[in-house]
């Protein structure tokens, strides 16, 4: 058997990136992997959730103009426990913000989330310095995997995101930001 | 007429220009005659449109109480002003209209404002368990993680 | 002439477990080719395109069904996990266990019964106790207060389903679907017994859940009725059983009105199948034009429309048999 | 009797629905694809504000005025600028927005007094970092800044120069309205 | 998923607390209802509002008039056009200025055409929350035209901020002309349609015959306006009462209907989607030349001291926006008045005795639009 030395510092990402293909895996899955999030990008079933103005872009978005069902991701599912996306879209009120964890908890995995709209990025147009109401970006509760600026976003932002959120799933672990 | 029944409740009575100003008569009101002038109000067939706070107690050391009543059909808005200490409380008017149930408890949340008789004077768009009133010249938001920390800048 | 599938066999067990996987896997395919079909008909309906994915679409019911496979199973804290576990499968086995009875061809069938028809209306009630231990298990009110809405629903529109099935009972004299397709050899029973087959296509309509019959599940209010708490694949298998459902409902309403697989020119699997999912698609139309009854509108409806319908039906072939 | 009319009436509503789906059902869809088929903007469409270029100058005219960074709703936007040499105007040396901010209310192109503002037609951004909408809109104008303030130079030579002119004849004219 | 209380009514084993929302598909956006229930029936409901709170009041103290702009719009953003253009006309009443001719018409355009689209989105999410799913999709297909009608100009599809203090920011050309003349045609045979597969529709007669009446005392007692108001028998629009803007010029009719149940709001609000087609179809014809923005704006928006209190008809009722100005260029205090707000204060009283279906009929026939009763 081939003996693999292992440095004892490997403070260099690029080294341990060498390493872990040196090693690798005891099981090969990655076709299964590959296989099943190719199925998981492209059947996006969306969580029936909007917070204020964006949501009416969502829904616009699922309407017969743009169609997110052609996509794959138009079944809106009103329960959190057969939603894969949830599209954060809109002003969270921090009154809100304790049922949104808990929706996000609520949330079988592998799930993401979509934040829709300058408000869920950062604050958007309702933060200025006496603001005490809303939270100031959606990634203070739920960790959020693609963002889509604008006041609000048109429907086809959302399907970029959709798109971009697509790329991510397929690339698996190998994702980089 | 609204208007004698009125006038023995209230002090100060000014017609203002309705094309400038949108409402037709504003008065003054000591504010422990609420109750008597909403049931005039309500026995002349006008509704509650809204009621509203100002924070004055810079100028005059007092909030002041903004009950707007209007009459469907032809519009006729008469504004009453009364002038609280900060410290004191309003009596509710709830039990005539219902419809100040809700902005009394606004008033409550965003300016610290009691009112009497209230039937369930708690919280309406804050959390229950928020401290503060948002809305009061002075307010200062307690620090909380969900505001991003460069918001000092 | 008719030769039983089981009966080729020489092994029974043998026999049914072939005939259960021929089923299964007719299912299954089924159940996702039938949620093709209403996403493209919805769609087109809508004035939409529907899924894009792959040739028409297909595509994208193969990566629905892997993505619900590798989703996590969650199971809810204070659930009753045996009652929460076993729900799904209760809801899906009873069509599985009763499509061998269709006489699909008239030369191979599965398994002629001669109490077919007994025995169809009383294991098709199982899934009404599926569905309810998927609310009570659930412990979540949403999902309960569905589970009771399904079991008041399904237990009103059982009877003006028998009362409708009975006509044609009484006509044929006998309960085997394998002789009521062989007596509609001049002329189907739609021609005889129209206002039975409206009565069970509505009936039927309710059975399975579906608009503008599906309080159980009815979003606006409930969520997602019964299965509020259900993921992963365990959702998948309630949605498969609503079109197992809808399947069998729609395979019993051509056997007994429509001549099951008797037509012209084409073999008879084929006339039975065009049948079969006409009036499918009979029920997706329904679906995307009607909003949805209230409950008690729901019950009224049973018991003062369609039972009292049933009856005066049935008295009046009664009183036809009687005189001819 | 009255039940069976109830009834009748109820069906031929329900077959007027129908009929109403099933005459959609024959109308081609009204979907656009987004990805295939791109739509083209308005010309009033908002979104993230860009520097404009000015014909004259061959580049964007923004003079670090700072009116549309006071004037923002949402103080998205960050300026900062030099007086260049030689140069009686100022030339801005940063101009970043974060669009994430933004609220499209375009305040800023009201107040712009060299109307170098306008909207990108970019409609369908998306990203997976917040800091990904902070643009940065002077980085496109960065290689023909040398010439944009060369050009300036003589623009601004040539309007020195009209200027003389025209005090000049203002100055005979006073002269002559004297005499 | 809603997280549901557990409390338990203590003197009764047989009810029990059902919690609606924050996140429930028929609660439009993010509002909760807590319902006392007895099997199906309703013994009470309290509305939770609130979680929609975004603080424009007191953003409102902290900027001053003009930067107030983009916020009206978001307060209401069904009717984003009619929010937008009221505020610039309460502070233009404030100030005194003086609105050309032209800008006054287009206004009138924008504001019919988004109550069209407020209301086609009212109708396909009201059938939604009845379980018809496909009128919903073909409202927001005819919503889409109508976007995009306004998109032309404005630049926006739903927030809009398009009108400014003395007029509008862009100038409409005769293509928009064109596109709103033939959607009025087109809409007209539409709206017919809709007749058709809704309002004939016996289960839809059903479910909103009789369901959720408005008792008549309850329109003084909680100040209910709008549609809500007129589906009571109230003869009642703040467009004819007191008009605002140009439409004293205007012909049109306020439909009313006496019942005050989900049957009669719907009616009342297809027939104002007619008439807005009427007005739009006058405007169109007597649409002026000049200017669109009034040439003398003054730079700095500082209405005088006292208070103000202007009020628009927004599609879902008379809209007020108090302004007590100090003479400084931030408003001392500016109070916005909704309508939602006083709508969803009568559910208590309209709602209880109900069944739970009634409840999601009853909240989707109001209209409510959840940041317009948080504010």
């Amino acid at each position: 058997m081939a003996q693999i030395e292992l440095p004892l510092v490997a403070n260099d990402p690029k080294d341990i990136e060498e390493l872990r293909e040196e090693v690798g895996p005891l099981v090969y899955m990655d076709l299964l992997e590959n296989l099943l999030n190719h199925a998981r990008s492209r059947s996006l079933w969306p969580l029936t959730f909007g917070l204020a103005c964006c949501a009416i872009e969502m829904m616009a978005a699922g309407a017969a103009r743009f169609d997110l069902d052609r996509i794959g991701a138009g079944v809106f599912r009103p329960s959190a426990r057969q939603a894969d996306v949830m599209i954060l879209a809109g002003t969270i009120s921090r009154k809100m913000a304790p049922a949104i964890k808990t929706l996000w908890d609520q949330m079988p995995s592998p799930k993401w989330a979509i934040a829709m709209g300058g408000c869920t990025i950062d604050g958007g147009p309702f933060k200025y310095p006496g603001q005490y109401a809303i939270v100031e970006g959606a990634d203070k509760i739920v960790p959020v995997d693609v963002y889509v600026p604008g006041c609000p976003p048109r429907p086809e932002a959302l399907f970029a995101a959709l798109f971009k959120l697509e790329e991510k799933i397929r690339a698996g672990k190998k994702f980089k930001k | 007429m609204i208007a004698d029944k009125l006038s023995s409740l209230l002090r100060d009575t000014t017609e203002v220009q309705y094309d400038a100003r949108g409402f037709h008569v504003q008065y003054t009101a000591s504010a422990d005659t609420l109750p008597q002038i909403a049931d005039a109000f309500l026995s002349e067939n006008f509704h509650l449109e809204m009621i509203t706070c100002q924070d004055r107690r810079e100028n005059d050391d007092a909030f002041r109480l903004i009950y707007q009543f209007n009459q469907y059909g032809m519009p006729q808005r008469h504004v009453i002003h009364a002038d609280i200490a900060p410290d004191a409380t309003a009596p509710s008017i709830a039990a005539t209209f219902p419809a100040a149930d809700w902005y009394e408890r606004e008033i409550f949340d965003m300016y610290g404002v009691s009112f009497d008789g209230h039937p369930d004077l708690k919280r309406i768009l804050m959390e229950e368990d928020y401290f503060g009133h948002p809305l009061l010249k002075d307010f200062v938001d307690p620090p909380n993680p969900y505001r991003s920390e460069d918001d000092a800048s | 002439m008719k030769t039983d599938i089981v009966q080729l066999f020489e092994n029974p067990y043998l026999a049914l477990g072939v005939s259960i996987a021929i089923i299964m896997a007719y299912l299954s395919v089924n159940a996702i080719m039938l949620i093709w079909l209403e996403r493209k008909l919805s769609a087109r309906i809508q004035r939409r395109i529907g899924p894009q994915r792959g040739p028409f679409g297909l595509m994208q019911q193969i990566f629905d069904m892997g993505k619900l496979l590798s989703k996590e199973l969650l199971t809810p804290e204070h659930a009753n996990k045996l009652l929460y576990v076993i729900a799904p499968i209760l809801v899906f086995a009873p069509v599985v266990a009763l499509s061998s009875l269709f006489p699909i061809t008239s030369t191979y069938i599965f398994h002629d019964f001669n109490i077919a028809i007994v025995l169809i209306l009383a294991i098709s009630g199982i899934n009404v106790i599926g569905i309810f231990l998927a609310g009570w298990g659930s412990n979540n009110k949403y999902a309960l207060l569905g589970a009771v809405r399904s079991v008041a629903q399904n237990i009103s529109y059982e009877i003006p389903l028998i009362l409708s099935v009975i006509p044609i009972v009484m006509i044929t004299r006998t309960m085997s679907l394998y002789d009521i397709t062989l007596a509609q050899e001049t002329y189907p029973f739609i021609l005889v017994q129209p206002i039975a087959l409206i009565i069970f296509i509505i009936s039927a309509t309710a059975e399975t859940n579906r608009a503008p019959f599906d309080i159980p599940e009815a979003e606006s209010e409930l969520v997602a009725g019964f299965h509020t708490e259900y993921s992963g694949m365990r959702f998948g298998l309630f949605f498969f059983a609503e079109y197992s459902n809808m399947i069998f409902a729609c395979a019993l309403a051509t056997v007994l009105f429509l001549g099951g697989w008797r037509g012209p020119l084409l073999p008879d699997a084929v006339w039975f199948f065009i049948k079969v999912y006409a009036l499918i698609v009979l029920m997706m139309w329904f679906r995307w034009t009607f909003p949805r009854l209230r409950f008690d509108q729901l019950m009224k409806f049973a018991w003062v429309v369609l039972v009292p319908l049933s009856l005066i039906n049935l008295l009046i072939t009664t009183l036809v048999l009687k005189i001819v | 009797m009255a039940l069976i009319k109830e009834i009748l009436d109820g069906t031929k509503t329900l077959l007027t629905g129908m009929k109403v789906t099933l005459d959609n059902f024959r109308k081609p869809p009204v979907t656009s694809q987004y990805p295939m088929e791109k739509i083209e903007m308005s010309e009033a469409f908002r979104n993230v504000i860009v520097l404009i270029e000015k014909e004259d100058i061959g580049s964007h005219d923004c003079i670090d005025c700072k009116l549309c960074e006071r004037v923002c709703p949402s103080f998205c936007i960050y300026l900062d600028g030099e007086r260049p040499e030689g140069l009686r105007r100022k030339r801005s040396t940063k101009f970043e927005v974060d669009f994430a901010l933004c609220s499209d209310c375009g305040l800023c192109l009201d107040v712009c007094p060299t109307d170098t503002l306008g909207y990108s037609k970019v409609h369908d951004e998306a990203g997976y970092n917040r800091s990904d909408f902070l643009y940065d809109l002077l980085e496109p104008w960065a290689d023909k800044e040398e010439a944009a303030r060369e050009r300036l130079k003589e623009i601004e030579a040539e309007q020195a120069a009209e200027r003389a002119r025209k005090a000049a004849a203002r100055k005979a004219k006073k002269v002559r309205r004297e005499k | 998923m809603n997280r549901f209380e557990v409390e338990q009514d203590p003197k009764s084993r047989d009810t029990y607390y059902l919690n609606m929302g924050p996140q429930h598909p028929s609660t439009h956006g993010v509002m909760r209802i807590k319902l006392h229930l007895d099997g199906e029936r309703i013994i009470s409901a309290e509305p939770i509002i609130g979680y929609g709170h975004r603080a424009h009041e007191k953003m409102a103290e902290n900027r001053d008039y003009i930067q107030f702009l983009p916020n009206p719009s978001r307060v209401d953003y069904l009717g984003g056009m009619i929010y937008n253009v009221g505020y610039c006309q309460a502070v233009e009443r404030a100030m005194d200025i003086e609105v050309p001719e032209r800008a006054e018409y287009i206004r009138i355009v924008c504001n019919e055409l988004n109550r069209i689209s407020s209301h086609l989105l009212w109708l396909g999410t009201f059938l939604m929350d009845l379980g018809a799913f496909t009128p919903f999709l073909y409202a927001f297909d005819d919503r889409e035209k109508i976007l995009d009608i306004l998109d032309r100009i404005t630049g926006s599809r739903l927030t809009y901020c398009y009108a400014r203090f003395g007029g509008v920011i862009l100038d409409i050309d005769d293509v928009f002309l064109d596109n709103v003349s033939n959607f009025c045609t087109y809409f007209v045979e539409r709206l017919k349609e809709y007749e058709k597969l809704v309002i004939g529709n016996v289960i839809f007669r059903e479910r909103t015959i009789g369901v959720g009446i408005f008792a008549p005392d309850l329109a003084q007692k909680y100040a209910i306006t709008g549609p809500c108001l007129r589906a009571m028998g109230h003869e009642n629009d703040v467009r004819k009462d007191e008009p605002y803007g140009i439409y004293d010029r205007f012909d049109f009719d306020v439909p009313t209907q006496t019942e005050g149940d989900c049957f009669a709001r719907t009616l009342v609000r297809m027939e104002e989607m007619r008439q807005s087609i009427r007005i739009i179809e006058q405007a169109v014809s007597d649409m002026p030349n000049g200017l669109f923005l009034a040439a003398r704006v003054p730079r700095r928006i500082r209405p005088p001291e006292g208070d103000y209190y202007f009020c628009v008809e927004s599609p879902r009722g008379s809209f007020g926006m108090y302004i007590a100005s100090d003479g400084s260029d931030i408003p001392f205090r500016l109070k916005l008045r909704t309508p939602s707000f006083s709508h969803i204060s009568a559910m208590p009283a309209v709602m209880a005795s109900t069944m739970l279906a009634d409840a999601v009929a009853i909240l989707g026939s109001i209209d409510i639009v959840v940041p317009e009763i948080d504010r």
